[in-house]
């Protein structure tokens, strides 16, 4: 028997108001996928990734991890993902650095943070509030996490949302980096990425209200 | 142009560098001046002054609640001016001064609070009475933490103090209103069972050691407003060649922890 | 001008009113003490910190000449 | 357009759109004010007599602890979602948008609030004619704690989670108001006059009305500038 | 580390560290609660045989009043930035964290709060017998306040701008707190026996702390679902 | 004499705690501009914009509008000018439609405001509260403002955030219809836009803390 796909969506479906928001979802991620889901605004992206991480529960629809229910292995797979939404969670009235110390696990030492604030060109930064710091800064406290955590599925929603070039591209190679060593993305993005075994997911709205440009 | 000479002084003095150096040799003077009336003015009213007939010795507290008491609410109408010039000529000097005012009235406020309640007790037989002057006494306290309390409560500086100046304008506004209609409510309500002790026709023997203490606490006053004021001129300036050198004058090893 | 006390015990009791005379004066003093000495302490460290920053200056500016003058 | 009045109704109409999308919440005010006035008798007594005594106090007082909780979101959501940003920068005079603000944020607090007060007065067994008074001085009362509630808000706009600083900073500002207030309700139940104390609170309105805007004006400007 | 204990110890050191960093605004519950304090003669009278009558309850009003307060922010902050979406996939037991923040906040507000009651109990007159009660009776009982008033909080968390809806939904939870807690205080001043009223807050406590923890974890779960 | 340039930048230049943000700025915005205010993350660009807004009061510099010192001519500059920041200013209790009338000139009818949702695909939600609106959805709220807009300068801080590709062509097209009419933009962006007669102004920072990635 073959060994199961690191992650299973099969006819995932969420309902509000009693109506899809898409159309039932179903694909695989395995280990080395980067999985990058496509659609336009409103389409249900961010909903699917939620769904994924179990922030949300589907109406009908199964998500299984390694082959099994994710109700049978839930803190086992809480703690393998790690997800960073539109809202990061970075806290303003704290520092980058106490933000990323709590932010990761408990066994990171200080010296690898600030090698993950060093990594995201904080250096300097580490110890203003938040709140002080400009859009691009903000976001990349968040992904300072992706230096410091262990986990191996990363869900990523509009990860380059106001990362400048040079970011961008560090990232680009982070996520390659990430997926090279057995791990797995799962992002949304408007952008054109250019990267290897890049494989999309087509989110399709489910009403016909879709956002027509 | 006239008008910008006659302005000179003016621009003189709200410069920090002006008032650390002139300070500066004021300073000795006042330590010795504080210190000496301060002394004096304690051990004469503590030890050597007669004691009150209807109070006995709780009575010598008064050297220390009425200057404190005086101090307390002159040191909000400083702050609060220091505060206006601050905001309408936006002179640094005098942000740092409105910082500075702030704890040392805050303290001030809780002296007169505190000594008035440890005396209302053998004379009241209670530390606390809702009297008119008492009550407004609170307030002014609570006045002050609030200008405390958003000075510190902005990361940046400047914002905090500029906070603080309107608040402190606002309070400036409101304390004359507060005063009389504390005033004005306690005369309305007044309970028969407590009589403020005004002291009336104080003994001279009384009296000149309480003058002086007043006048000790005036001068303490503006020794700890210079002196946080310089803090502040610092802090501030740290990037200021002038006081770099002046540094390097007072603390020439500098590795000292 | 003589004091009002005979001995030191009794300038201390203030007969009986000692407790109230002296926590006000000794708090009032703490206060007004922890008014004075906290600038002094804070200029100190403050003017402490200015020289050590300047000399930190100092060496960085020598090296970078040091490693100008190497370019050439 | 310019210095239009559109800066004045424009933000009073919307602010009461604002209130009607969450008319369940506007009602809280008032609903706390109910609440909390039934907790006195809970933890004090439930005599009658005492509690008329006590009554004209702890309305007031349960009225400026409503107007206060409600001032405090102001400003905030308008600073956290850039509104405020852009009403700094839109072509109009600060105070007076400001003061539409302030106005619609009464119709939706102290209005109701002085609405229901002889509601609660019946239940803390105030007498009859106290509660003309009392809806009298709520009145004038509430409007006047909004107009500096706001100046205390807007200078802690800035700060995440405000809340609690605000109310130090208003509240001693807050005690002339209460005085004048309670005091009128409590001459009317004395039978005295009670003309006097609301006439003062009428006095403190206006001299609100014509300073509150413009400090509040340079408090957002100040706040905002960093 | 699955469902370790990082949960709630972790929880508990940031929120530590959060109030730390807003000291400034975590010192307001206590300095609220001594303002509204001295509202209270402002409102009323002066007159200390009247106050000392009325203390019991009214320390206690105010004190449940504050903590209501600072409440409501439990989870706004969190839920607003994205924490709160954090802490329901982060692979520790919910309930458990949730017990963590509680814990903090009841430390930095109803413990001070505690510590602080008998200068407003002499303030406000209360016979020297009544201090120890009062002290202990606001121990337990703010205890239970946070723990009730966070159940509120989770079920408005994700209404923008819950905070006096929160007030409606508590409060009359709040009452058998506060009921027992005065009764405590106004039992000793009596000269009756004031360990009863405490036990059964006490019982409350228990109670509290081993349900309210899930009711959240299920309403932040529920709430959050959509 | 020639006309003088519609907006001015001299020297602009803004200090936090005693530092400047950025190195003085001094550029030219004449009708028919699109000028791209460019730089790394943290260099300065939202702040500098702020300042040409006039949010922000510059710690020395000026801004000029049409040859005048924008304090002689506030109201008339600031009725010419629209703002979109990273926070747009959508309220999100109130539904697309509200928001738009309430951000829209008193001049607008209904029929522009239903027409200007269509425009940036909103139809069929604009009686939605904002608060359920997706990320994309959300700011093409914000942007829909550009079609009942009167203002000749728009300044549009990352406006592409979170809109779709359609959306992000359909944006660009419009703001090359705003300045051939006469108008002017000033954006920030962190991607390639590929717009006729762009100009950038470089951002530098001020300080040796820029992003170092
Ligand atoms: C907490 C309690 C008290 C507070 C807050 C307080 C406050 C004040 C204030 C503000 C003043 C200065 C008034 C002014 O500037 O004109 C003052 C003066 C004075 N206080 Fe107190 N007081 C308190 C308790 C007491 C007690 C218990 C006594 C004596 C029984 C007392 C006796 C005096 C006297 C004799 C003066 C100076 C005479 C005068 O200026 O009228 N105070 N107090
Ligand atoms: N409120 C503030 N207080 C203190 N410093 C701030 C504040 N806002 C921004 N800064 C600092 O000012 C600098 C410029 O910020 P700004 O937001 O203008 O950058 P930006 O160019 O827009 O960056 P981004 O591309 O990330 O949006 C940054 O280094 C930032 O840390
Ligand atoms: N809290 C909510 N309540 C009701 N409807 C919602 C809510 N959040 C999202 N929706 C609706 O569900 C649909 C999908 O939203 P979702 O946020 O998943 O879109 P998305 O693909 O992430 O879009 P974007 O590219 O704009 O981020 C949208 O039509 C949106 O209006
Ligand atoms: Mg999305
Ligand atoms: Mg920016």
């Amino acid at each position: 028997m073959s060994t199961p796909p690191l992650i299973t969506v099969e006819q995932l479906a969420f309902e509000r108001d009693d109506c899809n928001v898409f159309k039932p979802a179903s694909f695989n991620v395995e280990a080395g996928d980067i999985v990058q889901l496509e659609g336009a605004n409103g389409a249900g992206k961010t909903t699917l990734m939620r769904l994924m991480t179990s922030a949300l529960q589907p109406t009908s629809g199964a998500l299984l991890y390694k082959g099994r229910p994710i109700n049978d292995c839930r803190y086992e797979y809480l703690d393998s993902i790690l997800y960073i939404g539109h809202q990061s969670g970075v806290k303003m009235t704290l520092s980058a650095e106490e933000n990323l110390r709590w932010m990761s696990p408990a066994s990171v030492s200080s010296a690898e943070i600030t090698q993950a604030l060093d990594a995201v060109g904080l250096r300097g930064f580490a110890d203003m509030p938040c709140y002080s710091l400009s859009a691009g800064q903000h976001r990349r406290v968040a992904l300072a996490r992706l230096h410091t955590s262990k986990a191996a599925v990363w869900y990523l929603d509009e990860p380059f949302t106001s990362i400048d070039k040079q970011g961008a591209l560090a990232l680009q190679q982070q996520l390659e980096i990430h997926v090279q060593q057995g791990g797995a993305v799962v992002l949304t993005t408007h952008q054109n990425l250019p990267l290897d075994g890049l494989r999309k997911y087509i989110v399709e709205s489910h009403t016909d209200l879709g956002v027509q440009p | 142009m006239a008008s910008g000479r006659n302005w000179n002084w003016f621009h003189r003095m709200g410069s920090p560098r002006w008032f650390y150096e002139t300070t500066g040799r004021w300073l000795p003077w006042l330590w010795v001046l504080t210190l000496g009336l301060m002394l004096t003015g304690l051990v004469w009213g503590l030890a050597f002054a007669p004691q009150d007939a209807k109070q006995g010795n709780s009575f010598r507290i008064i050297y220390l609640h009425v200057p404190a008491s005086f101090l307390a609410l002159a040191g909000y109408y400083l702050m609060a001016i220091a505060g206006a010039i601050g905001l309408i000529w936006k002179m640094k000097l005098s942000y740092m001064v409105m910082k500075s005012a702030a704890p040392i009235g805050a303290a001030l406020t809780f002296i007169a609070l505190f000594t008035g309640a440890v005396w209302g007790k053998p004379t009241w037989g209670t530390y606390w009475v809702w009297d008119a002057r008492i009550t407004s006494m609170l307030i002014l306290l609570f006045l002050y933490l609030g200008v405390l309390a958003l000075q510190y409560a902005f990361h940046s500086q400047e914002t905090g103090n500029k906070a603080s100046a309107i608040l402190a304008l606002v309070g400036t506004v409101n304390i004359p209103i507060i005063y009389k209609s504390v005033d004005w409510w306690y005369t309305l309500h007044q309970p028969a069972t407590i009589k403020f002790t005004s002291a009336p026709s104080m003994h001279p023997d009384m009296f000149q050691p309480l003058l002086v203490m007043i006048v000790a606490m005036y001068s303490f006053y503006a020794l700890a407003l210079i002196l946080h004021t310089r803090v502040e001129i610092l802090r501030r300036e740290r990037k200021a060649s002038w006081v770099r050198e002046l540094a390097l004058q007072a603390e020439p090893g500098g590795v000292a922890q | 001008m003589n004091t009002q006390f005979d001995s030191l015990q009794q300038f201390w009791e203030m007969a009986g009113h000692g407790p109230y005379v002296w926590t006000a004066v000794l708090v009032s003093l703490a206060v007004l003490g922890w008014l004075l000495i906290r600038p002094v302490q804070q200029q100190r460290a403050n003017l402490q910190s200015i020289v050590r920053q300047s000399q930190r200056e100092q060496v960085q500016q020598a090296a970078a000449a040091g490693l100008s003058e190497e370019d050439k | 357009m310019i210095a239009g009045s559109q800066g004045f109704a424009g933000y009073l109409r919307r602010d009461l759109l604002l209130a009607y999308r969450r008319r369940g919440e506007v009602a809280s005010p008032l609903i706390f004010f109910v609440l909390v006035s039934t907790l006195i008798p809970l933890g004090i007594s439930p005599d009658s007599a005492r509690l008329a005594e006590l009554a004209p106090g702890i309305i007031w007082v349960m009225a400026l602890l409503a107007t206060l909780l409600s001032t405090e979101t102001l400003f905030a959501s308008d600073y956290q979602d850039g509104s405020l940003e852009q009403l700094l920068i839109s072509p109009q005079l600060l105070a007076l948008s400001v003061l539409g603000k302030i106005v619609a944020h009464w119709l939706v607090t102290g209005l109701p609030l002085t609405m229901v007060s002889p509601l609660i007065g019946v239940m803390l067994s105030l007498p009859a004619e106290g509660l003309l008074p009392l809806m009298a001085s709520l009145a004038l009362g509430t409007a006047c704690l909004s107009l500096i509630g706001a100046v205390g808000a807007a200078l802690t706009v800035s700060l995440r989670k405000g809340g609690l600083l605000l109310s130090v900073l208003v509240i001693p500002l807050y005690m002339p108001v209460i005085i004048f207030g309670s005091a009128a309700v409590q001459a009317a139940v004395d039978g005295l006059n009670w003309l006097g104390p609301l006439a003062v609170l009428g006095a403190m309105l206006s001299a609100a009305v014509a300073l509150c805007p413009l400090a509040i004006a340079g408090a957002l400007r100040l706040v905002s500038n960093n």
